[in-house]
Parts: C-alpha cells; structure tokens; sequence
C-alpha cells in the first residue's frame, strides 16, 4: 500500500468513526422522542428523516454542495458569520455522511426505544436513577441491539459511501480523500491489482472490526421470555 | 497521472491529483472547490469555466487527442477493420455514457456513421465514463466495446485480446484540455511542463495523439 | 402524617382521593380490581402526574401546587404489581441497583440480611428470565427494601407466593416498621395478610377512598363492607400477662378477663394485637365446660345485622373493646339474642395471631 | 385418565414427576415458590420440549416415545401466571383469537357468556396496556375459556384478583368442570381456594411430586405437610337432606348426623363437600347446649399428633369420614383425650362451605 | 418530464419494490434464525451479512460483475447449468440490490424478532395457531416497527442507490436504466435544470409515499407499559 492509501485509510476512520459518534449523539435524542411524542404530524418527520435516502448519493452531493458553498444557504449563513465554508473540507465531509447516514441511526434506535417500553425507566427511576444515570444505565444496555445496529449500518455507510464524499469533499488526498475513493480511482485507471489489495484490505478490516463488535454483543445477550 | 510524476520529479512542485469524472469537478470548482489545474476529458466545460470567469481567461489547452477503439478480450474476436459490428453476432456492446464521456459521444457518432445506432439500442450498455465501459468488457460481460486506446495499451496491462482502431473520420475529434484555474508559479510551471517534449512523448505513449493547439499558446502572458 | 390529594383521569377512570395516613406502621389499601389502588401508588411516586396534586411525608413536602419532585428525587420503594426486574441485569445487579444509589450513610438495610430475609441468596447470579414468578417476586420486594427508602409502597408482593414464603416475609415487613420506623403503604385482596399487617386501613372504591383509619376499627365498623365480609374479623389491643411453660402458652390480658395463644418470648407487659375473625366467635349463654377452647370471655350484645338471609354479624362489647362474631339468624333467634343481652364469646385459641 | 411423566433439566433446577390425574374435575398444583409447577403446566402445552416425555389424555396421546404434538395442536388453555395478553390487539381481539380458532362445532363456551362471566365487557375496546393488573387477568381467564379447550392449565390465575371477584368466578369454574366436564389442572398458593375447588390435589416438592390423591384424602394425612398447616382442613361428602324456609338453613346428611348450611338451591339427594377448617373444630366431652353453634356431631378420636410445642392436631372419625380438628396441647390433656375417646365435634356453620 | 424519464421512474419502481419484497421474505427467516439461534458463531454471520456495506458500490458492482460475468463463479455456475448471465438485465439489477441492501433489512428485523421475545408466540401457539399463523397474526403485528424499517430503508435505499445498479445494469434505457442514474446523468450533463426537476419529482414521490407509510403506521401504534 502507498502512503497515499494509508493517508486515506486515516481519513476513512476518522470520518466513519467521528460520524458514527456524531450520528449517535444525535440520533439518540431525535429517536427517544419519535418513540415517544405523541404529536400527531410525527409521522411528517420520520419521513423527512427517511428522505435523503431516495437521491443518489452523488446527487444529494450536489445539492449538498449547492447548500453549503459560497453562495447556498448553510455556505453563505456561516461566512456571514465569519465561519469558514464547509464544502472541500473534512468538516465537510463530516456534514454530508451524517446527514446522509441519519436514518440507519434515527430508525433501529427508535425502535429499539419503543419495545422497550417504559417501564424500566419508571423502575430505574423508583430506584434512583437521575434521568442521565438511567440513560446509561438502563437504554443503553436494553436498547443496546438498536445501538449496535446503528452503529454498524452507520460507520459501515460511511465507509463505503461516496457518492457524497466524493462531491463535498473533491478527493483532496490526506484531506478528503478516503479509501472507498482510492478504490474507485483505482478501478477507474484500470488498475486492478491495486484495487484488489485495498479491497481485499478494507474488506478484511472491517471484517475484523465487524466480528469484534457482534462477538461482544454475544456476550452481554439479554435472555427474555 | 504518469504526467503528474515526471512533473514532480524534475521541479520543486508537488502535485495532489483528484480524480473524478469531468462533470462532478466542473460542479465542484463552480461551488470553490481548490483546485488549480482542472484536466477536463472533454472542451465543453473548461471553456464554460472560462466564460464564467472561474478559470483564468485563455488558459486552455488541449493537450491530447484521445482515440477510440473497439475492443475485445477474446483473440481474433475484433478484425481490423471493425467488420465484426456488422455482424451483430454479440449480446452486449459497451461504451461509455455519449451524454457525459467524450469517448461515449464518439463511439455513439461511429455507430450512427455505420447506421447501427438505432440497430443495437436495447443491446449498448453504458458506462459512467470510459473506465466503466472498458470494466464491461473486461469482466466478460460484453463481449465488445468503444473504449480508449490509452486504455488497452495501459503500461500495467500486457496488451491482449483483439481491437480495431477506428478511423479519426467516424467521430469528432476527442480534445482533452487543461485549463487553469488559479494562477501561480506552480501552474505556469506545469503548463511549461507540459508543452515540453517530455510530457509529449508520456502522452504519445499512452496511446493519445498529439493535438497541434495553437490558440492558446498564449497563456500564460509573461506580460501579466 | 402522610397527607395526600390526587386527581388523575385515565381514559374514562377518574382517581380523586384525598387521604391522611399516618407516616408510621403499615397502611394497606383494599378495594376491587381496577379501583385505582396502582394509579395512587403511582401517583405517589410521581409516576402519574397531577399537577395539582399534593404530597406531604412527615416535614418532607414532594409535591403541591409549585413544586414538583421527579420520582427519583423521592425516597421511596416500590414493588411494582408485575415484578418488573431489569432483563438486562442478573439479580445480583438487579438487587444493587438502588442500594448503590443510596449514600453510604442513609443505608439502614444491609445487603445480605434483605438477600437471605428474602432467600434469593442461590439466584444471585441468575438472570430474571431463569426465575419462576414467585421468585421474580421476591427479588423485587428485596430490591426496594435495599433502596433504604422513607415510604415503601408495595402493590400486592405477596400475591404469588406461597403461604410458607410468606410467613417467612411477613415477620420482617413487621420489624421493617417497628426497627427502621418505615411507613408501608401495601395493597392487597387478603384480608389475613391486612388483618396480620397493617395498622391502618383505607377503602378504596371506584377511584374515591370510601373510608381510612385504624385498621381495628375499620374491621369492626359495621357500615363499613369489610364486617360484611365472609371473613370480617376484629383487633383487639392486649398485653402479655405471664408465661405457662407446661402448655407453652402465653396468656395475655385484654379488655376484660385473659386470653391464651402459643407461647412466645415477648417480655411481660409487652403490647401485643389478637385478630379475631367473626366466623371464630361463638356465643353460648352459659360458660361451656369440658372444652377445647380455652379463651372464653364474657361479654355484651351491642347490635345485630342481619347478613344475607341465614346469617347474623353479632358486635359485641368486651368491656370497651368491639369484637364481631358471625352466627346463624336460627341461632340468634334460638338464642334471643338482642342488645344488652349478656353472654359468653368462645374464641378458639389458635386462631389469635400475635 | 391423565397420565403425564416429565423429565426437564432448567439450569440447576431438575423438574421429575410421573403422575396420574382424574380426567375430570379440578386437580390442584400445590407447592413452594420455584417448586416446578409452572415448568410442569409448560411441559403439558408442549412448550417445554422432553423428548422421552409422555402426555396422555383419555385415549388421546399428546407425547410419547415416537409423537410430539406441538403446542398449537394440543387442545388446551393456558392461562400463564403473568396474563401475557397481545399487547397489539384489543381486548376483544385477544379473546377472539383463540375463540376464532375453534372450528364452530367444537365451540362449546358462548363469547358473551365468558365476557359477562369475567367481567370484561366494559374493556373490550381497550388495549391490554390500558388495563389494571386484575383486569388483565380476568381477560387471560376468558381467553383460555373461549378455547373450548380439552384441559385448562391454570397458573394462579386469581392471584392478583380481589375476594369479591374471586367469589364471582370460582363458582363458574366449578359449572365448567360439572357442564364442560372440562379437567383443570389448576395452580395455587391459596388452601383456601384449593379445597373450595379441587377434587384431587398433587404436592410438589423441589421438581418432584411428594403426593397425589382426592382432596379429603391429601388434606387429612397426618403424614403430609399439608396437615400441619395452619390452616389445615377435611373435606366432608354430603348429601342434600332438606331446606329450613324460616331461618334459610339447608340440612345435609353426613356421614353420621345431620349438618347446617345457608340455604341453597340445591335439590334433595344432592351430594356436596363440605370443607372444615382442622381450626374452626372445637371438641367437648358433653353435648352443648345454650350454643350459636348449630353443628355438633359426636365423633371418636382416631389419631393425636403433636402440632409444634403448644398445640395438637386430632384426627377424629365422624362414622368413617375422617376430620381433623386443632387444638392446644394444654386443652388435649385437660379433656383426657386419647385414641378412641368419645368426643363431641363443634364446628361453626358458617364455616361450611358449599 | 421525457418518455426515458417516466421509463426509468418505472424501472426504479419495480427494482425498488421487488427488491423490497425479496429482501423482506430473505431476511425474515434469517433474521429469525440470527435472533432465536443459540450457535456459537452467529457473530461471524452476522459481520457477513452487514460487510458488503463497506465497499464503495460502484467497487462492489465492479466485484459483482466479475463474479456474474462468464469467467466469474456465479456466472460460470449460471451458464453451466443452462441458465441465461445475470449481467446487464433486470434480474441482475435485483440480484445486485438485494445483495447490497441486505443488512438494512436484518438488522432491523433481527433486533425486532429478539425485543419481542418468545412469549406472545408461546401464547398463540396455546391457543391454537399455527407456525404460519402465528407469523402473520403475532409476528408480523408485533414487529411491525422492525418491518417497517426494513422496508423504508431497504426500499429508500434501492431507489437511491446508482452504482451497484449502474455496474450491472449498464444503464440501457427502458430495462435497466433507473431514475438515479438519469438524474445523475443530468447532473454530470450540466442539464441542471432537468435534475432538479428529476430531484425534486422523485423527493415528492417518496416524501408522499413515506407519509402514507409512516402516517398509516402511526394507526396501527401499540401502547406499551
Ligand atoms: N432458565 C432457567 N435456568 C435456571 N433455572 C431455572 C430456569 N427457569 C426456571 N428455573 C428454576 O426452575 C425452578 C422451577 O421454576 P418454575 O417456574 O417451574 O417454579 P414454580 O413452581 O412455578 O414457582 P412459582 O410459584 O414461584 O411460580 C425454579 O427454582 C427456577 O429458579
Ligand atoms: N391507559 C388507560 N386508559 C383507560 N383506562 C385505564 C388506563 N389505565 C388504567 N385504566 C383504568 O383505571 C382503573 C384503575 O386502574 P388501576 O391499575 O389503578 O387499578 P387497581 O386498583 O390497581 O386494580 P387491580 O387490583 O386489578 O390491579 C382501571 O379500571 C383501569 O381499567
Ligand atoms: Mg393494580
Ligand atoms: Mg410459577
């Protein structure tokens, strides 16, 4: 592998891994309160959420891209304010997965939520447990199948994603040029070989990362009846 | 990208590519995107970058001329002198998307010379651009297609199976052009670079033709 | 006191109580299927919110017009209907869930006396799926007693345990509310286990609390349902008087004359409580000899109700205290009995509880 | 018959029982917390798997060496010991799904008679989550019902249900054991419940069955546990021998003597149990007279053991029925009594249950 | 709006919603069988199902092409046994979806299966339902949620997702050609205004469809203590 593939691996796991986080903190919030609203338009908003899923991602890329440059809404809103603009930046990047991610987050957690039902929140609460305290110590662990599945379908998204990445953040190697990118710019100059390697590679790694993550969640399975 | 590594080992500069296909950069540096050179395949969108004063004015340059081929894997497949298309004895013929490639413009041109367009409609699969159409025949999925001859005479491919270069009067010539989109030392460098003999000869040995540009000789003005 | 007031709807239910209870002893409440006894219970813990409600515990006010303490701000137990263990923890974990949450000073239970009180002590490393259901009851009973909590509320703990398991239970909620000074609010359908526990009873009836108050008058009020009852019983106040170890018996000293039950070891003079269900009482107009039952008092008729077409509910006055016995109308009849009328109550022995 | 041997490993816990039951009529399921009643229920349905398990019903063989009926294809009703009602459908909806998968012929139990029966008809469009704890049960109750099933498994099923409820449902029961003929295998902690019902009982004890038999039989054994219960019983048959208009009393014929019950409607000649508590017995030497207690039978002392240090249990002899009574130790020696003692056995009517 | 548009608005239609179907009668047993299974190594299955995600899916088309292809496994298996190649026809665009969208199905359907534990299912069965039965009168009601999300995001994800469909279709218009691919082919075209067209139709067409999917749910909402 060249120092340009490593670089690229880099960018790929900070990416997916800071996405992924990104993702949790804040699918977690919007899914706890689709389980349990009962505003009548929620329906509205899940299919909102749901909905940047029907563009192809390029095509999202270019919107996004649109919105976020000089001249688009979040692009010009943030350098009136003196920030930098997003597009072609890591930062970016991170914009564009975790909005286009946020379903496979916001959905299995809200799920997870609602068959869990109350009830051991009013225990956990009877028993003590400040509203932080049962976050962590009773949604977590019970909804922890709805965690993971978020967690994996996002960072597994992110990684192969990059119909957006590639839009938003122009290949800058080092910068916002990730691996699914190297793959694909090596399948695109005929270099096969190449190819295969990362392929291979990624494929492995995630592999490995995949195994690790369900070979834990076997250990803490939750018998029910 | 064989350009980019001779640039960099006889000057100071270093260079980051970022591949892609030609229509998603053009909207990238409309949006900002910080490039400084912009390879196009095509003449269609630097000369736009350049009415819309994104690109530096009279910086293009078309440095190659692209040639187009019909190719197959399978020996003794293709003859030489593309006879094979007539037959119509094939399932699929792949060729690169003619609304965005250059090449797929070109290969669609060839066909409707021949009066074959409308003939194989349901049995020309498309690729995104020219990489995809050449992995279409490759994988054995087609059993021919209009790739780029930079393509099969690849340094990293030992040359196989059968072709037939198509005569340059069946389509439209195939200009690929740079063009410049910021100033600096490092660009005039390469746009030096490149007229030079060394470049010329990398790109002759990538199967392209030389084109014979004279208008843009000009750019960049010392005057400046 | 424990001053309460909620008014809750659900659906078409409506809870309006509004009820004093004292903030010691054992108050039990009684009432139908889906007269609101969980919601209250709920409500109280602040599950259930009513703005306007009100709770007050002692000098400890947890919710009025302006202040709403959230349920994990209370300092309370509570042992839901349906066992409701954590899946997700063994039993274990389960147990120590609200006791770690307790400071280290305000613990007033140990672990392993609530562990073995409760005889979960080999289930620690099970999970709830691997319990049977009485089992499940009882680690969550253990589970609130650990919380060390100011009130326990407690929604039928025992409904799915055996007479053996709770009589090993029973005992210790009582020293639950004599050592550790913790108000018990506890639902129940049995009157034995309120008869034996509590000292204070409220009615509920169709979300209203029909009535509260000292469980030996509820027992014995004769407008109340409950002396209606199959088994209405009374509560009579005595103290130890002495000890008979030939028979091991305890005699105690009541309102008039002495009664005897299997020995204990309380000190003399020590302040005890019989319960006596009508159906045990007979009344005989002259002193029965040469028979089983030793505890024979004399006492006065104070009224008669006639209780379904064949049955009388006799109160009776033995000196202050009321007693009720459960007759036949032939037999009162037969009898002649009426107010005034003086005769003598046969208690079976046995059938007082300490 | 009923024949039924299961061998179930769960953990540590081994479930071991080989049993005979009567086909018809109820047959109680006796025993401590987490003595394998509910394993052994689950096993009948088919839902814990023993593959050299049998299950025999009449002349319908549900499992055996070479058979497994699955659980769907056995006709039974489980009312399971936590309701476990569909929280997705309406109570109406969780009472039709069994009810629907009865073929019309095989229907023997009407929708709106279990409704009104349980109680329910006023929940009927409400979702299993809007229910209290008892309502819920009732509605399990009528879903097993509608079943029309072959046998009717019933774990606690009137645990969480007040007294009233309890006395409007168990007589139902007993119609569906005389009208259906409908065996229940019926699991409860209650001896109460359990003698007012059972026609046989089985004892389990840590996986295995201790003993099985009538229920006069099992409840008067000085030999097994249940005896020595406080709340000890017999059970008495009797028949129907006449009805007093003016005091409401029926007469029914025991095995020696005549006893009095509130009146009911039962024909003459009817035969019925009488349940006698071993502590609503008293005994005398001599006849009572001038008593409220109607029932009094001369009987002989058969047997005396001693019940903990302050009490005896005396198992006496009313012509060939046997009937325990609960007496001190203190009284038994006052009165002399010893085997074959000539006694007078006073039991209370009301304590005589139909 | 052009005929080859409304073409391909029909294909996408038909992948997406075949594709739906087969993924959720695919991953129904499987997810069962993940959930309720006791084998030490269903972790290993489940890193399986969730890898193809990591791959960039132009990549992976590229990989499943070589493997349809006459040389490849599936493809020599194809032709050996008589049968016609997947590559370049509708079929293989469903092969290609199916494949790639598979863990957006399990997952959600797996964590569905094991909330919901055995007992309604023990309860049904006493009360004489069949395995069949039981699927659709207790499982599918209960998971519904799980189900739910399967479908929106199997089917969100098809409609959008262009470069496995791209790499095996080969974009011929009318057969394989889907509304991602036109619209992207519009956006690399310049043809912006058209693609926004395209956007904004197909957007409208999902948000609606959505709605009604969400909204409907929303009726069906059980109530949980
Ligand atoms: N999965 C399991 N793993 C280990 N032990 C188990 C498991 N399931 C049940 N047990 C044990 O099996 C025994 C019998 O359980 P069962 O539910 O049959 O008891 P039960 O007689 O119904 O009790 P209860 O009256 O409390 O409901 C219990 O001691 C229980 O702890
Ligand atoms: N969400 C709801 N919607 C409508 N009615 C409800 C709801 N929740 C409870 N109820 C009704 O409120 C009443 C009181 O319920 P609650 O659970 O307090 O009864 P309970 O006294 O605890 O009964 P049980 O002894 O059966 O447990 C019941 O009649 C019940 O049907
Ligand atoms: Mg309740
Ligand atoms: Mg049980």
């Amino acid at each position: 592998m060249t120092e340009g593939d490593w670089a690229a691996l880099w960018v790929t796991l900070r990416l997916a891994g800071l996405t992924t986080l990104i993702l949790l903190t804040l699918g977690t919030p919007l899914a706890w309160w689709l389980a349990h609203t009962r505003w009548r338009f929620k329906f509205v908003l899940e299919a909102l959420v749901a909905l940047p899923l029907v563009l192809p991602p390029t095509v999202l890329g270019f919107y996004l891209l649109i919105a976020l440059g000089p001249r688009g809404m979040i692009g010009g809103f943030l350098e009136s304010i003196g920030g930098r603009p997003l597009a072609f930046t890591f930062a970016g990047l991170v914009v564009g997965s975790v909005f286009y991610s946020l379903p496979f987050v916001v959905q299995p957690l809200q799920n997870a939520f609602q068959a869990m039902g109350r009830r051991p929140l009013e225990v956990a609460a009877t028993l003590g447990a400040s509203p932080v305290d049962r976050f962590f110590s009773v949604i977590v662990p019970i909804a922890r199948p709805g965690f993971l599945t978020a967690a994996v379908l996002g960072f597994a998204h992110t990684v192969g994603e990059f119909g957006v990445v590639l839009m938003i953040g122009g290949n800058i190697p080092g910068k916002t040029k990730v691996l699914s990118i190297a793959i694909y710019d090596h399948v695109d100059a005929l270099e096969y070989g190449h190819a295969h390697l990362l392929s291979g590679g990624l494929l492995a790694l995630s592999f490995l990362l995949l195994i690790a993550v369900f070979g834990l969640n076997r250990k803490f399975q939750v018998v029910k009846t | 990208k064989a350009l980019a590594d001779s640039f960099e080992a006889q000057s100071d500069h270093e260079i980051e590519l970022s591949f892609g296909s030609t229509g998603k950069h053009y909207a990238q540096i409309v949006h900002g995107a910080p490039f400084d050179l912009f390879f196009a395949a095509d003449t269609l969108r630097p000369s736009l970058l350049e009415e819309r004063g994104i690109a530096e004015w009279e910086s293009r340059l078309t440095y190659a001329k692209g040639r187009l081929v019909l190719w197959s894997p399978k020996e003794g497949y293709v003859d030489s002198t593309g006879d094979v298309l007539v037959d119509g004895d094939f399932r699929y013929l792949s060729i690169a998307n003619p609304k965005l490639a250059p090449y797929g413009r070109a290969a669609k041109e060839v066909l409707e010379q021949l009066g074959l367009w409308e003939k194989f409609e349901n049995r020309i699969v498309r690729g995104e651009n020219i990489g995809q159409a050449h992995q279409f025949v490759m994988s054995g999925n087609a059993e021919l297609g209009f790739v780029s001859y930079s393509q099969i005479l690849h340094p990293d491919h030992a040359l196989e199976g059968s072709y037939w270069i198509v005569p340059p009067e069946l389509y439209g010539p195939i200009n690929q052009q740079v063009v410049a989109v910021r100033d600096s030392p490092a660009v005039r460098d390469f746009y030096k670079f490149l007229r030079g003999s060394q470049a010329r000869r990398i790109i002759e040995s990538y199967g392209y033709e030389l084109h014979h540009d004279t208008r843009n000789r000009c750019w960049p003005r010392s005057s400046r | 006191m424990i001053e309460c007031r909620f008014q809750i709807t659900k659906g078409s239910f409506r809870l309006d109580t509004e009820m004093t209870l004292p903030d010691r002893g054992i108050s039990a409440l009684f009432g139908r299927s889906g007269c609101g006894k969980t919601t209250f219970l709920r409500a109280i813990a602040g599950l259930e919110k009513d703005p306007r409600g009100r709770f007050k515990i002692g000098d400890a006010i947890w919710q009025d017009d302006s202040l709403f303490l959230p349920p994990h701000e209370r300092s309370l137990g509570y042992v839901f209907q349906e066992a409701s263990l954590f899946p997700h923890l063994s039993v274990r974990r389960n147990l120590e869930y609200g006791y770690k949450r307790v400071g280290g000073a305000k613990r007033r239970v140990r672990f392993d006396d609530a562990v073995s009180l409760l005889g979960v002590d080999l289930l620690l490393d099970r999970r709830p799926g691997e319990l049977s259901g009485g089992e499940r009851q009882r680690v969550a009973i253990a589970r609130a007693l650990l919380r060390s909590p100011k009130i326990l509320l407690m929604d039928e703990p025992l409904a799915s345990l055996d007479e053996e398991s709770k009589q090993e239970i029973l005992p210790h909620l009582d020293r639950l509310r004599d050592e550790l000074d913790v108000p018990v609010l506890y639902v129940s359908h049995s009157t034995e286990e309120v008869a034996r526990l509590a000292d204070h009873l409220a009615l509920m009836e169709e979300g209203t609390v029909l009535a509260s108050g000292p469980i030996s008058e509820m027992l014995t009020r004769i407008d109340m349902p409950l002396a209606h009852r199959f088994d209405a019983e009374s509560i009579i106040e005595a103290t130890v008087e002495s000890h008979d170890e030939r028979f091991q018996l305890t005699v105690l000293r009541g309102p008039v004359g002495c009664f005897s039950v299997p020995r204990n070891n309380l000190p003399t003079g020590h302040p005890v409580r019989l319960k006596i269900f009508a159906r045990d009482v007979s009344l005989t107009l002259t002193e029965p000899v040469n028979t089983s039952i030793l505890n024979i008092v004399p006492a006065t008729v104070d009224s008669l109700v006639e209780e379904g077409p064949a049955q009388m509910t006799v109160r009776l006055a033995i000196g202050s205290a009321p007693l009720l016995a459960r007759i036949t109308r032939k037999s009162a009849i037969t009898l002649r009995l009426e107010p005034g009328s003086k005769v003598f109550a046969q208690i079976k022995s046995v059938a007082l509880l300490a």
